[in-house]
């Protein structure tokens, strides 16, 4: 009965709720008939019901389907959609939830993304002559470099001088964010020439993330680079001895030195990966979904909700998968309801926290609904009255 | 290094004197060398020691740049030399040796920088820039020394701000004092920390997940009620009363420190006292010496009979109220509205400053003044006319605070409980 | 003050931790309980002590029954606990930790004088000499036993439990500890004391009370036989002494010579050590906890950073290798501290069957795990072992310490050995499971491996070694047979060299 | 409250739908998001028409954005700042049927100085023309000899502003062979907070500028004016402010007796001209360029600075106007190249 299924329908649940009252308040037909309620109630509950309904349905056009779209193809386009913007919180959700595992919180995502677009892009555009897919790969793998180098950097001070990784990936942040803003300011480097703003010149189709599904939809291949992503992630941490290395060192890293695991080189290697897996995000943003020449917030803040997503997820790989959808399709739909209802943005940023809020608190969530624990321990109050009872 | 000892059986001492003193030191004086002979600059550079509306006024000093900046450099070298000398001879560099070379190389280095400019770089205002860009940054890392060293990870530092700097801005904004808003930034402060506590302490969800999520959170409520209300009523509610330098007599007169330090805002002079209490209360008192045992060894402190809950709610509750100052800076002190995520990521540099602190709440002060100097340095600079893109002058205070972390702070060990739910029995 | 448990029950899940305990002690008695590990003493102590809540039952002082909400209403009720596992917050000087919980002073403020005063007249009243400002984490183990003491008594508690105390006390400390004991006692305490050692048991005990499974199972005389007690405790006959032929020297050989080890601080902990231990015999390191035993397993293992001299296994020369090599040339490892350094808590037993291969065969191939090889093997480990669980998958720290020790010795010992080391192989373990790893190590010995183990057990010494090394301040006093008397092997301990006793003097 | 009669009250009286999304800074930025928005307004209220925005977050928002008005049935679309001309270009050319108008870049990804696509017109402002005079009055207005400017991140449509009033300050110094000084932007690096948030960082950088002794301060970037304001009231002295974008003392009372005057760049007008000429079928993708013969760009009048400004000095201003639209004077700037 209180599976977790249960207790993750009941936080969404939940926070659906608070959304409403949210949605709600920011409509003016809903305050306006609020003013009246006494004179004519009915018309609060008509309102209620058309803004808060309205804007559900209207997240549920833009990430699931569109029934008001022509024909099942572009019907189904917002899911694309959502598995678009899912696409680099999945890559960035599993290099945070990879160095989680290892007992490191990464809150360098941003900054490794930065330079991870950074370095895909300058691949993308500034090598030429290179034949389609062998471009893409190799600017796939300049991101993948750029990322782990720069989570590297901070493997590496924490290992050689215990530099916390929390303060070091935060200033290596803003340090990716100046460096990245001077290069794509600076002709010659990362400015587009014969432009003066701060953004690159476009990605060559040669480097381009191809279209998953055609021209119609923008749905690219790095949706599949996330999900092989995945799958790789599940290997390394449960079927491979690199994994089990990096689990024991998080959990115990004393018992891991003394079974013979280096544990500062593995600190390393753990921030390379993960930053390898955030540079994936990075170079899917500059290859598939910002082909048009990118600016210095082409990590959208995706390093942070990666963090949220990871922890969404339990750290685990096909938990990441599954936030990172969840979180996508609140992305992609989030704009319809901007777009179809006026409801402000900043709805989905507090219905994704209380969803994660109430998940990782089970017992609130049961306590609300009700529901039983499976495995309390009895109180010993409850135990003599079920004692009673049998007897 | 075989010996024999006198007594046979004594336990013998053994100290290697590591290189990371003398080392960084000569790198430093190399590649400030390095910049004197890339890039010389011609001219003098002005230094004021005063502000105009000072009781002293201290004559404007003009130092022809070069000179004083080699010179700084061979002062620097000495050092440097002495500590090889004395590393080699087994001996540690002093503390005292490290912040000569430290100030020498800032002299230097702001000789050359502002070399030839017309501006002047004026040192109080350059102090005073620091203390108060330090000030979130302190009161947010005493919120995480108290929760902390309870042994509850505060994330949430950046929220409990944030929330802090908007209701102190609508609260000021209602009753036309500044000091309703203090109060209600302290209320918020608390509230946050509140449910942190009700998550971590109550229901032992990682308190990672909780204190992240709580950012997230904080910053979706206030912008949306920053969209939907503050926005539209912005003249009643979000046009705050800031507080007013309280100028302190006698002591605001003293030459540059003087008006950095007694010539500012009450929440400054109240941070003074925070510190100086949350200090004492943590080492001196039952309740920090009860807080710091919850925070290495819960269960020891529980055989006792201390309650770990109770302990840590209400370190978590008064971390917050301390947040909830620095919070209150924003829209009490600095600036008059708040503005969409106005803490930009200051929860997070606190919480650098607290480890970089040790958990310790004098140390984090310090840290944060450190932040809070680097950052207003590359601010007068860039207004002095530095040749440095302005991108790398932003940089300049995470740089700075990489390196001191890396290279001086090295390994810092938290409270032992930190992190972990306790679980009774 | 009269202390009495009635029908104590409690539950942890379908666990029955304790199963309707029935308990008096009298005032001015020791009253021992006995029981092998995991039979419920240290639940039924903490539900005594307002810890845990009982399921059932009640708690009896002076035939009042007590209602505790916590460890609080306990010690105000006149019950002080020393822990099995020290409750002192390892950065706090012991005046600190003395105070915490009821702290002098006015108004918050502490009052660290009057604490520091307290610390040394209770210390002048039993003969310790502890300097109140000294931080636990710098102490001795045994002195903090002291402190743990001194807390107790400081609230002037009637009525003490001791939850096995002397599982890392040297024998001296032992001995002071049951002076204590008794110097309490006559003065009216009543004393609830928990330990595997039945010489103990029979020194001090006025009264013995064995569980078994979360039940009392009888009482026993403090007169009655090792054995006697042993089997009570264990419900089947436990063999005490360990058997063992004459060593047959292999060709295996490891040998250290002028071995240094400076630890962190730059304190010399090893200080020239020089010994050899052939193959087929046990070299048994003795001393008191602290004289440098524990780094110089380390460095054989190649866990301290500073080490200067020679280590050569058959040979071959190991200072200066990384742990994986030192590991993968057959060198097998029981650290002191199995919680810390020899198990990952929240792995499978499974997992930490394999932790310290888990970068080459059999368990991984081309990088990838081998699961069937690893489950196959971690049930047969688990069989042989005698590892009490419900399965291969669940986690380790789930396990008792003595199932725990026994999941690291598999693990070491079913490996290809060249050389096997051992720290304080049975710290905490119940008689039936010291038997075993007895066992488990002669056979390991038989093979034709050195083996060194480290005990500050005397006994445990005296019955596995051949030689025995005795270390004082990191350096060694001297090298004797095993059949070396009591009292000179004390001796050593304190650091005065055997005379003339043929023993080959370091 | 009463409650309104059953009928709806004000429907749309067209079916023309424009919209518009913003770039990061959202319609709340106090500067082109803000101004633009209004111009939307009213060419809403004028013809009858609802409208339908999205604000972005972030620069992957972009393409999304614009798609998700294309999906709500949208006739024009409005797309604000640089950073959204890719988007704009991407969804103009796969929707020819709609028309975007372009604010602040002239959609040549391609460097053939023509527009991408033949449905966008590009509004462009050179605000530098306008900056140029504020930098004339304002060294002639200052008595320390030193003005300042800063700005909030470095990119073009910031330093059009800062460039115009250097140049200004240059020319003044030139004809009156005066010594104004400007602090704050050299013509390469300057004073900038590193965002467009009033927040303390940008207080703190004002508060740096003023201490160099200017009585003139001319912060660029959304609302940083603000931080501003508050750092010359901290500082206690007399200095007066220059606004961007928008005539301040209109949009910003609070800021009526500081406000020397304001740089005018009109994107509500020609953006809601823009909207209009679209509803009315008119759409013409040629290039707008605001400058101060069309009054695309301009200078607030003084209000409360009137008779503290030397009326001589105005006159200057006034015929230093008309030597740039005429050509006598030239202003450089990025668009002017
Ligand atoms: N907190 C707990 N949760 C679940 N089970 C527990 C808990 N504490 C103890 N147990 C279980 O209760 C049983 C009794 O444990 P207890 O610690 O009382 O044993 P013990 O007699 O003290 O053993 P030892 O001699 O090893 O100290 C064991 O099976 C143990 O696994
Ligand atoms: N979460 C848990 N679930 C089940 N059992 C637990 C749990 N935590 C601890 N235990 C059990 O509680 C018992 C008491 O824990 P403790 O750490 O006191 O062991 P111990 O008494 O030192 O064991 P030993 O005496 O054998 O060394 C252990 O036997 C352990 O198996
Ligand atoms: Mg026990
Ligand atoms: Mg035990």
């Amino acid at each position: 009965m209180s599976h977790p299924w249960t207790v993750a329908a009941g936080a969404i649940l939940l926070a659906v709720l608070v959304g409403s009252v949210m949605i709600a308040f920011t409509d003016e037909r809903v305050t306006s008939a609020a003013g009246y309620f006494f004179a004519r109630p009915g018309d609060l509950f008509t309102a209620l019901g058309d803004s808060i309904g309205g804007a559900y349905s209207a997240l549920f056009r833009g990430a699931v389907f569109n029934p008001r779209a022509d024909g099942f193809a572009a019907q189904i386009r917002p899911l694309t959609e959502t598995f678009n913007y899912a696409t680099p919180l999945i890559a960035a959700g599993l290099g945070v939830a990879l160095a989680f595992r290892a007992g490191l919180l990464n809150i360098g995502g941003q900054g490794q993304m930065l330079i991870a677009a950074s370095a895909a892009g300058w691949v993308g555009f500034g090598v030429t002559g290179l034949p389609f897919g062998v471009h893409t790969l190799l600017a796939v793998a300049a991101g993948i470099a750029g990322g782990a180098v720069w989570a590297g950097i901070a493997g590496l001070l924490k290992a050689r001088t215990g530099a916390h990784e929390v303060i070091v990936t935060i200033m290596l942040n803003w340090i990716a964010f100046y460096l990245v803003a001077y290069l794509l300011a600076t002709p010659g480097l990362l400015q587009a020439p014969g432009s003066s703003n701060p953004k690159a010149p476009p990605t060559p189709a040669s480097a381009q993330l191809p279209g998953l599904l055609g021209e119609r939809y923008n749905l690219h291949w790095g949706f599949v680079l996330a999900l092989a992503a995945v799958v790789f992630v599940w290997w390394l941490l449960n079927r491979s001895s690199q994994g089990f290395a990096f689990r024991a060192v998080g959990e115990n890293p004393r018992a891991a030195r003394v079974a013979g695991i280096d544990v500062p080189w593995t600190t390393v290697k753990v921030m390379l990966v993960a930053g390898g897996l955030v540079g994936i995000a990075g170079a899917s943003q500059v290859l598939g979904q910002v082909t048009t020449g990118f600016g210095g917030d082409i990590d959208a803040g995706i390093g942070f909700d990666a963090i949220t997503v990871a922890l969404l997820g339990g750290s685990n790989p096909w938990g990441v998968l599954a936030a990172g959808i969840l979180f996508g399709a609140f992305k992609a739909g989030g704009t319809a309801m901007q777009a179809s209802e006026g409801v402000p943005n900043d709805i989905v940023l507090v219905v994704q926290s209380l969803i994660v809020l109430f998940i990782a608190a089970p017992p609130l969530v049961r306590a609300i609904f009700r529901l039983p624990d499976p495995d309390r321990r009895r109180t010993p109050r409850e135990a003599r009255k079920a004692r009673k009872e049998a007897a | 290094m075989p010996g024999t000892p006198s007594d046979g059986v004594e336990k013998r001492q053994v100290t290697q004197v590591g290189w990371k003193a003398a080392g960084g030191l000569i790198v430093i004086a190399a590649l400030f060398a390095l910049l004197l002979v890339a890039a010389p600059r011609d001219g003098a550079t002005k230094f004021a020691l005063s502000r105009g509306s000072d009781a002293l006024q201290i004559p404007l000093l003009e130092i022809p740049a070069m000179p004083l900046a080699w010179s700084c450099l061979v002062l620097m070298a000495l050092i440097a030399a002495i500590s090889v000398a004395r590393t080699l001879a087994n001996r540690t560099t002093s503390i005292w040796a490290i912040a000569a070379f430290g100030a020498l190389f800032l002299v230097g280095f702001l000789a050359w920088a502002g070399a030839g400019s017309s501006g002047t770089l004026s040192i109080v205002s350059l102090l005073s820039g620091s203390l108060l860009g330090a000030v979130p940054l302190i009161y947010g890392s005493l919120s995480g020394v108290i929760g902390e060293r309870s042994g509850v990870i505060n994330i949430a530092i950046e929220g409990q701000m944030l929330a802090a700097a908007f209701t102190a801005a609508i609260a000021g904004s209602v009753t036309g004092s500044p000091f309703a808003g203090l109060f209600a930034a302290v209320l918020a402060g608390m509230l946050v920390a509140l449910v942190l506590a009700l998550f971590t302490v109550t229901h032992r969800v990682n308190q990672i997940i909780v204190g992240v999520v709580l950012n997230v959170l904080v910053l979706g409520l206030t912008s949306f009620f920053y969209t939907q209300v503050l926005v539209p009523n912005a003249a009643t509610l979000n046009t705050a009363p800031r507080f007013g330098s309280w100028t302190i007599p006698l002591l605001s007169d003293i030459p540059v420190i003087g008006p950095v330090l007694f010539d500012q805002a009450p929440l400054i002079y109240l941070m003074y006292l925070v510190v100086a209490g949350v200090s004492f209360a943590l080492y001196r008192t039952r309740w920090g010496l009860r807080l710091r045992a919850v925070g290495e060894h819960p269960k020891a402190a529980d055989t006792v009979g201390v309650n770990v809950e109770r302990t840590r709610y209400l370190a978590l509750l008064i971390g917050g109220a301390c947040a909830g100052l620095g919070g209150a800076f924003y829209t009490t002190v600095a600036i008059d509205k708040f503005g969409l995520n106005m803490t930009a990521g200051a929860g997070f540099i606190a919480l650098a400053a607290m480890i970089f602190g040790k958990w310790d709440p004098v140390r984090a002060a310090l840290a944060g003044l450190l932040f809070g100097f680097a950052s207003n340095l590359q601010n007068v600079l860039s207004v002095v006319g530095s040749p440095v893109p302005s991108q790398f002058m932003l940089m300049v205070p995470y740089v700075v605070t990489l390196f001191a972390v890396a290279g001086l702070v090295g390994r810092s060990r938290p409270p032992a409980a930190n992190g972990q739910p306790y679980v009774k029995g | 003050m009269r202390l009495e448990l009635r029908g104590i029950t409690k539950r942890f899940g379908a666990l029955v931790a304790n199963d309707h305990i029935d308990l008096t002690v009298e005032p001015g008695e020791i009253h021992c309980l006995l029981g092998e590990n995991g039979a419920g003493k240290s639940t039924l102590m903490n539900v005594l002590y307002g810890l845990y809540e009982a399921d059932e039952g009640e708690i009896l002082l002076d035939d009042e029954v007590q209602h505790f909400a916590g460890p609080g209403d306990a010690m105000a009720a006149g019950i002080g606990m020393v822990h099995q596992h020290f409750m002192l917050v390892p950065v706090f000087s012991v005046a600190e930790n003395v105070m915490l919980g009821h702290e002098p002073g006015s108004g918050g403020v502490l009052d660290v004088e009057s604490a520091r005063r307290q610390v040394r007249e209770i210390s002048e009243r039993f003969g310790f000499h502890l300097d109140p400002d000294a931080l636990i984490e710098d102490l001795p183990v045994g002195v903090q036993q002291r402190v743990e003491i001194i807390k107790a008594l400081s609230r002037n508690a009637d009525v003490l439990v001791f939850d096995e105390p002397t599982a890392v006390l040297t024998p001296q400390e032992t001995d002071e500890l049951m002076a204590i004991m008794r110097q309490l006692r006559d003065s009216g305490a009543s004393i609830v004391f928990i330990t595997h050692k039945l010489r103990e048991v029979r020194e001090v005990a006025d009264r013995i009370t064995v569980v078994r499974h979360g039940k009392v199972v009888g009482e026993a005389s403090p007169t009655a036989s090792d054995a006697d007690l042993a089997s009570l405790m264990v419900g089947r006959a436990v063999e005490l002494t360990v058997h063992k032929d004459e060593p047959r020297y292999s060709t295996g050989l490891l040998r250290v010579s002028g071995l240094q080890v400076v630890d962190d601080a730059g304190a010399v902990v090893v200080d020239d050590v020089s010994f050899e231990v052939r193959g087929g015999e046990v070299l048994a390191v003795a001393g008191v906890q602290g004289n440098g035993q524990t780094e110089l397993t380390e460095a054989l293992l190649g866990l301290q950073d500073d080490v200067s001299g020679s280590i050569t296994l058959d040979g071959e020369e190991l200072t200066g290798r990384s742990v994986r090599k030192v590991l993968d040339r057959g060198v097998g490892f029981v650290p002191e501290d199995r919680t810390h350094d020899g198990l990952v808590g929240e792995f499978t037993i499974a997992e930490n069957l394999m932790l310290d291969r888990s970068d080459g065969p059999p368990f991984v191939r081309s990088g990838a795990l081998q699961l069937a090889y690893r489950d196959d093997f971690a049930r047969s480990a688990v069989a042989e072992y005698d590892v009490r669980t419900l399965g291969i998958d669940t986690p380790v720290g789930r396990l008792s310490g003595g199932n725990q020790q026994k999941v690291v010795l598999a693990r070491e010992l079913k490996r290809n050995l060249r050389l096997f080391v051992a720290a304080q192989p049975t710290r905490g373990v119940d008689v039936g499971s010291i038997e075993f790893i007895h066992k488990q190590i002669v056979a390991t010995r038989d093979a034709g491996v050195p083996v060194v183990v480290v005990s500050t057990e005397l006994d445990e010494a005296t019955a596995l070694a051949d030689r025995i090394m005795v270390m004082y301040r990191g350096r060694v006093v001297g090298i004797v047979p095993s059949t070396t008397p009591r009292d000179t092997l004390g001796l050593m301990m304190a650091g005065i060299p055997p005379v003339e006793h043929g023993g080959e003097a370091a | 409250g009463t409650a309104p009669e059953e009928s709806g009250g004000n429907e749309a009286t067209t079916d023309f739908l424009p919209c518009m999304v913003s770039d990061a800074g959202g319609f709340n930025d106090k500067s082109f998001n803000q101004l633009s928005f209004e111009g939307l307004q009213s060419a809403a209220a004028a013809i009858g028409a609802e409208t339908k925005e999205v604000e972005s977050n972030t620069e992957s928002d972009y393409q999304g954005n614009v798609q998700s008005l294309v999906d709500e049935g949208c006739d024009a679309i409005v797309t604000v700042g640089f950073a959204l001309s890719a988007a704009t270009i991407e969804s103009a050319t796969a929707n020819p049927d709609i028309d975007y108008i372009l604010i602040d870049d002239p959609a040549d990804g391609d460097g053939d100085g023509q527009a991408d696509a033949e449905n966008i017109k590009p509004l462009l402002y050179n605000t530098a023309e306008a900056a140029f005079l504020a930098g004339y009055l304002s060294a002639g207005y200052s008595e320390t000899g030193k003005v300042g400017t800063f700005g909030g991140m470095e990119f073009p449509t910031v330093t059009i502003f800062m460039d115009g009033f250097r140049q200004g300050v240059d020319y003044y110094n030139e004809v009156k062979d005066a010594d104004v000084e400007v602090v704050g932007w050299n013509g390469d690096t300057g004073s900038f907070t590193g965002g467009f948030e009033a927040d303390a960082t940008a207080k703190n950088t004002a508060t740096n500028v003023i201490d160099q002794g200017v009585d003139v301060l001319l912060p660029v970037g959304g609302p940083i004016y603000q931080s501003a304001i508050n750092a010359i009231e901290d500082s206690g002295k007399d200095i007066a402010l220059i606004g961007v974008d928008a005539d301040l003392y209109e949009t910003d009372p609070s800021t009526q007796d500081i406000v020397l005057t304001s740089i005018l760049k009109g994107m509500d007008v020609s953006t809601s001209e823009a909207v209009q000429q679209a509803a009315d079928g008119k759409f013409d993708p040629t290039p707008y360029i605001g400058t101060l013969e069309n009054d695309g760009v301009g200078l607030a009048p003084l209000h409360n600075f009137e008779d503290k400004v030397d009326p001589t000095l105005m006159a200057e201003v006034e015929s230093l106007r008309e030597s740039i639209i005429g050509g006598e004077v030239e202003v450089k700037s990025y668009l002017s190249e």
